[in-house]
């Protein structure tokens, strides 16, 4: 296993070259541009600008802007036009600047993207990809820092990634666009510079394969986002007390790999769920109550959740920080469960 | 079908008229045979009529190809059969039948006929007008010449993304027209109460040419749908059709007692404007057809009905277990 | 205890009448709007229709158009409004016709309303009270039938009730209206011909007080909205199969009180949570993580959950009756659980 | 303060102008200050510079009461400091300071002054039409004669919100002012990749009076504004002013290569319809002031800015324990 702080977390592939996140991202979409002609870009600043992020840089050379579109500042007729465009044969992918502002699009999302396949009775379908960001500490404040990835996994017939790692992320993208079903890709805004290896050869990655992302035994850390991370630097410091954590990453919200992160438990008999979103009614809450039920018998403790605090996302990076679970908070709460001083 | 036609005729032809008479006719029977399920507890949930509004969904639809998209509302019955529906699975869907258009997963609200072009109805009042405009760009991008139709109550005037996909529409010239079913009530409540100037004004805002059309006259509203499609289907971008009409029954099968918001002499009027007559009329007086023989149509419809909702209440309900069917494709 | 099956469940106090839940909220609304001439109500059809459900008849005659507005069908835009009175002075009420109305106003809830006090340091508030409903089994499908409560209940600084009696209907609204923070009242739309007691005299109820609802010593079911009445013929059920079951009522998701549900665990060590949300990411979810960790060294058997299928709202009958948690189901649940053959 | 007049002003005496000028000086100079802060790594996050539009606040603030309400944007300090802000307090905001105007929570794009009527800068575009269009709602329902601003930049015209607001304004003849600072981008998008038809007929789809004002000429801009509020208080109804102006800065602090975006040429000509500058020379084309005159105020702002950004780089931060306060009234 490779040291969590610089961020990468190598596999074991043939020929593989470090990549930012953001490249990961640019290229499967440049990947399936190419490859299947049903497939565009809609959102705003997504063509000549490349997104704030610059996370799409170079596409609208590629593909021109009829297949690389800027948008009016229109979130909810963006994803209604993807969602149109998607059931009549192409396969859209919709930018959402940030996360806060699904906000905007939860109609087109949840009453209608994701019903339709169901409500036609299978006649329709859906196959259409949405973009956006979580993660807070870039000081934006708190209409620019949420992560709402919760909201979207508690809604049947969509799909919800939220990948760590640039192999992740490029592998789950690649497969999001050619699923049939509306999925919602949360990456972490903060998470765009981090580096990671990839194959040199194309690939895709299953939707719901989590991924054990370092190997313990005393407990387990279910971990989401660039919360993958935090839980790595956790672990090994934890490690350096004695303390052996596995740090499962489940990928893909929905759908939910529950036996990995179920059986991590079973045999770790301890597991802290670390997630960016807020603590109540989060994504954290259905994690720990799952792992509570299904690996009910195994447990030594009960399971802990380090989330955002309950609280909107403020400015001051002293109040910031507070807000989000760091290595040393996720640490102390292994550390307390598990028992040892 | 007299509604599949496969090019878009430009025309009214006296064949074509009868089609329409046809096809209004047999929605207003199949309307009326619903409000009778519905008044007798056999059908389940509610149902919107479209009643009194036959000829905006037959004109438009009969200047459509068959390949051609539509999106429809919550009062959807009469888009889906001009668009070609069979009536038999619209019964045995409204019933929440496993030979439904749905499977019974959708249900009045949310009928959906893939076969037609016809992407669904939808209960979210504009909650379609994002899918019409997306499946024009589509229709745009893969070159195929198709167009689509957005179907909405004025009540969508209300919504927001109206605007931000017609911005969108006109931006991008996409083949989509947009039909707004002035029958001005929003529920219960009269549009001029929730509608701040003129409506034409509303489109022409983002530059999208609109029409004022009598859609108790099929006539005209054919007309004007064949002018507004084929400048579409020719590249030159959307447009906006208002057809003022009225619902002659309720804003839904219970509402029944309805003087507390509009007057019996409201409805007393716009019945003598009923479209379907306005067509008889004309059909009679330019000698395309006699009484009788619009009699013996009217005949073949009410027996065709009555065997697909007999049909349809003996159909088979989905077996329970396929309700975790169709959640993912 | 009264017999679950008369929907009534009559309450300690001198002086009391039977009335439905609709009249409860109607009744609140009247006292408030005579008590403070800062409130108003703005919805569509809510004045001379008196909603779809005719929830609001008689308040227009009262209190005039200019206090009982019909509105355009905005939800967002209506719920903007509100907002901005609210920050004003006023003390509006928004009615949101259908609860799966909600995913038009997310941001103006989660992003706007939701955030004004804090992002302003406490300078800014806003009093505004949305009622809306949930619930399904009324043949009204995919659209008209969600029960998103959870959504609202994961934004810090948004208060969620859900309350299941006339009483608590009654006394919850009157409290929401005056509280100087955003509340979302969700009524199930099954529920407004429900009978109850209320007092004769005026009353009010706090948020954040849960309410054991029957007492029992073998498992708590705690039961949220609707789901209370499916809890309590459960109990009755279970009565008759010799287990005793306590049902708690949360009444408001947030603030939740957790000692009542936590203490009722704690005291009969076996627990399921009946909510009518959608099982995965739901409220359910959080209940049944609260429980497991706080309770967890009383527990005897895992947190069970009883929730609403991951599938939309299908409108076939015999379908749509599939979806959602039945005494049946609750009964079965139980007894598993209890572990009586 | 020059903006904090207690009764509209109708006309625009020499005093007026004088504080006009001292007005846009003040938020000029402070977000220099703000520009340099950020380059130089001493503020958080970012922050979206005004300089170049200054005429279009400091115009509409002038034409209000102290108790008048306005929205504002991500691009908000100028509205902040019209309508009558502290520069201490609200750089004490931007660094994340207890003293700033909200304990440091807010920060640059959630800057509110309860105490003049802010009612908040909103980082969602379009978010905040429709708290403006509530709070004339309020002061109409109250009978207080308030009115409400609402400022937006050109890109909340694809919010469908702003229309939904707009009706009902219209439907209820709400005392609200939509100010529309039309500055052409988008972020990195021209507004005409983005906004379909006139700007000018989206309002008057609703039945709005609209106006066009040069953004630049601080007179003009207080001319319109005075109309608007004067008829909006007199219960005339909402207003919508498109004011033309140009950002000279980047979309954020962090904006320096533009190029790919907007040309130098454009930057340049626009430049040279500076808003302080046009306004200075009229003052001395009238004889109000001289040169030097304005100099003087231009140095007394100079250290007024630099003792109130000293002092706010040495205030304190809020107390960690602090972010869990606020989040409940
Ligand atoms: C977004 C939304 N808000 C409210 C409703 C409830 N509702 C159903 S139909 C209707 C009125 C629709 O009026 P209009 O669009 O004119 O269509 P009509 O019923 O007159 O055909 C309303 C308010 C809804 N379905 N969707
Ligand atoms: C709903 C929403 N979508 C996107 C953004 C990201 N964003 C911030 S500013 C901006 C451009 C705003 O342009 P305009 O409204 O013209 O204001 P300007 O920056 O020109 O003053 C965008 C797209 C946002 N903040 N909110
Ligand atoms: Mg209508
Ligand atoms: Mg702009």
């Amino acid at each position: 296993m490779s040291t969590p702080s610089t961020r990468a977390l190598p596999k074991q592939h043939e020929g593989t070259r470090e990549i930012s996140l953001a490249q990961a991202v640019n290229e499967a979409l440049a990947e399936e541009l190419r490859r299947d002609p049903m497939v565009f870009v809609v959102g705003e600043d997504v063509a000549e600008a490349g997104t704030p992020f610059k996370v799409l840089s170079g596409l609208v050379e590629e593909f021109g802007p009829e297949r690389v579109l800027d948008a009016p500042i229109s979130e909810a007729g963006i994803t209604g036009l993807g969602l149109g465009a998607a059931m009549t044969g192409m396969r859209p992918v919709v930018d959402i600047m940030f996360g806060d502002f699904v906000t905007l699009v939860m109609d087109q999302l949840a009453n209608q993207a994701a019903k339709v396949h169901y409500m036609s009775g299978g006649n329709l379908r859906a196959p259409l990809t949405v973009r956006t960001t979580l993660g807070a500490t870039r000081r934006s404040a708190a209409q620019h820092s949420q992560s709402l990835h919760a909201w979207l996994a508690h809604v049947p017939g969509l799909k919800v990634a939220v990948p760590a790692t640039p192999y992740d992320a490029k592998g789950l993208l690649k497969t999001a666009i050619r699923d049939d079903n509306p999925v919602v890709v949360f990456e972490d805004k903060m998470m765009y510079s981090t580096k990671g290896l990839v194959p040199n050869e194309e690939y895709t990655l299953p939707l719901g394969s989590a991924e054990v992302k370092r190997e313990g035994e005393d407990v387990t850390l279910v971990a989401t986002s660039s919360m993958v991370y935090v839980a790595l630097d956790a672990a090994a410091e934890l490690e350096r007390a004695g303390i052996s954590a596995e740090v499962v990453d489940p990928r893909t919200l929905v759908p939910l790999d529950r036996a990995t992160i179920v059986g991590s438990v079973q045999k770790t008999g301890r597991a802290i769920v670390v997630d960016e979103g807020h603590r109540s009614y989060g994504a954290s809450a259905e994690l720990a109550a799952l792992i509570a039920e299904d690996a009910f018998w195994h447990l030594d403790a009960p399971v802990r959740r380090a989330a955002a605090l309950d609280v909107p996302v403020p400015f001051s990076p002293v109040l910031e920080d507070e807000t989000v679970p760091t290595a040393e908070s996720v640490f102390e709460l292994a550390k307390a469960l598990v028992g040892k001083p | 079908m007299a509604t599949e036609p496969t090019t878009t005729p430009q025309t009214l032809t006296s064949e074509l008229a009868l089609q329409m008479y046809e096809q209004m006719r047999r929605i207003r029977s199949f309307e009326e045979r619903v409000n009778d399920l519905y008044r007798s507890a056999k059908m389940p949930g509610l149902a919107h009529l479209y009643i009194g509004e036959e000829a905006v969904a037959v004109g438009v639809c009969s200047a459509l190809h068959r390949d051609d998209y539509i999106t429809s509302t919550h009062r959807g019955h009469g888009h889906c059969l001009a668009k070609g529906a069979s009536i038999e699975r619209m019964f045995c869907e409204l019933l929440g039948k496993e030979a439904g258009y749905c499977h019974g997963k959708g249900g009045s609200m949310h009928i959906a006929d893939h076969e037609h072009g016809n992407l669904g109805a939808n209960a979210i009042v504009g909650g379609s007008t994002g899918i019409a405009t997306g499946a024009a760009f589509s229709a745009k991008s893969r070159r195929t010449g198709q167009v689509a139709v957005c179907f909405f109550g004025e009540g969508a005037l209300g919504q927001g993304v109206l605007y931000e996909v017609m911005n969108m529409a006109s931006l991008w010239q996409l083949p989509v027209i947009y039909v707004c079913e002035q029958n001005f009530y929003n529920e219960y409540t009269h549009y001029s109460e929730t509608t701040a100037g003129e409506v034409a004004a509303r489109p022409a805002a983002f530059g999208i040419p609109e029409e004022e059309v009598d859609g108790q006259d099929v006539r005209a509203v054919f007309d004007a749908a064949c002018r507004a499609v084929e400048r579409a289907r020719s590249g030159g971008g959307p447009a906006f059709l208002t057809c003022a009409t009225y619902r002659f029954h309720g804003h839904h099968v219970g509402d029944i007692d309805r003087g507390y918001y509009r007057s019996k002499d409201e409805e007393e009027q716009w019945r003598r404007r009923d479209p379907v007559e306005i067509l008889a009329a004309w059909l009679v007086d330019r000698g395309i057809a006699d009484r009788s023989k619009l009699e013996r149509v009217d005949e073949n419809l009410a027996a065709e009905i009555a065997a697909a909702a007999d049909a349809a209440l003996e159909a088979p309900y989905p077996d329970p277990r396929e309700v975790n069917e169709h959640v993912y494709a």
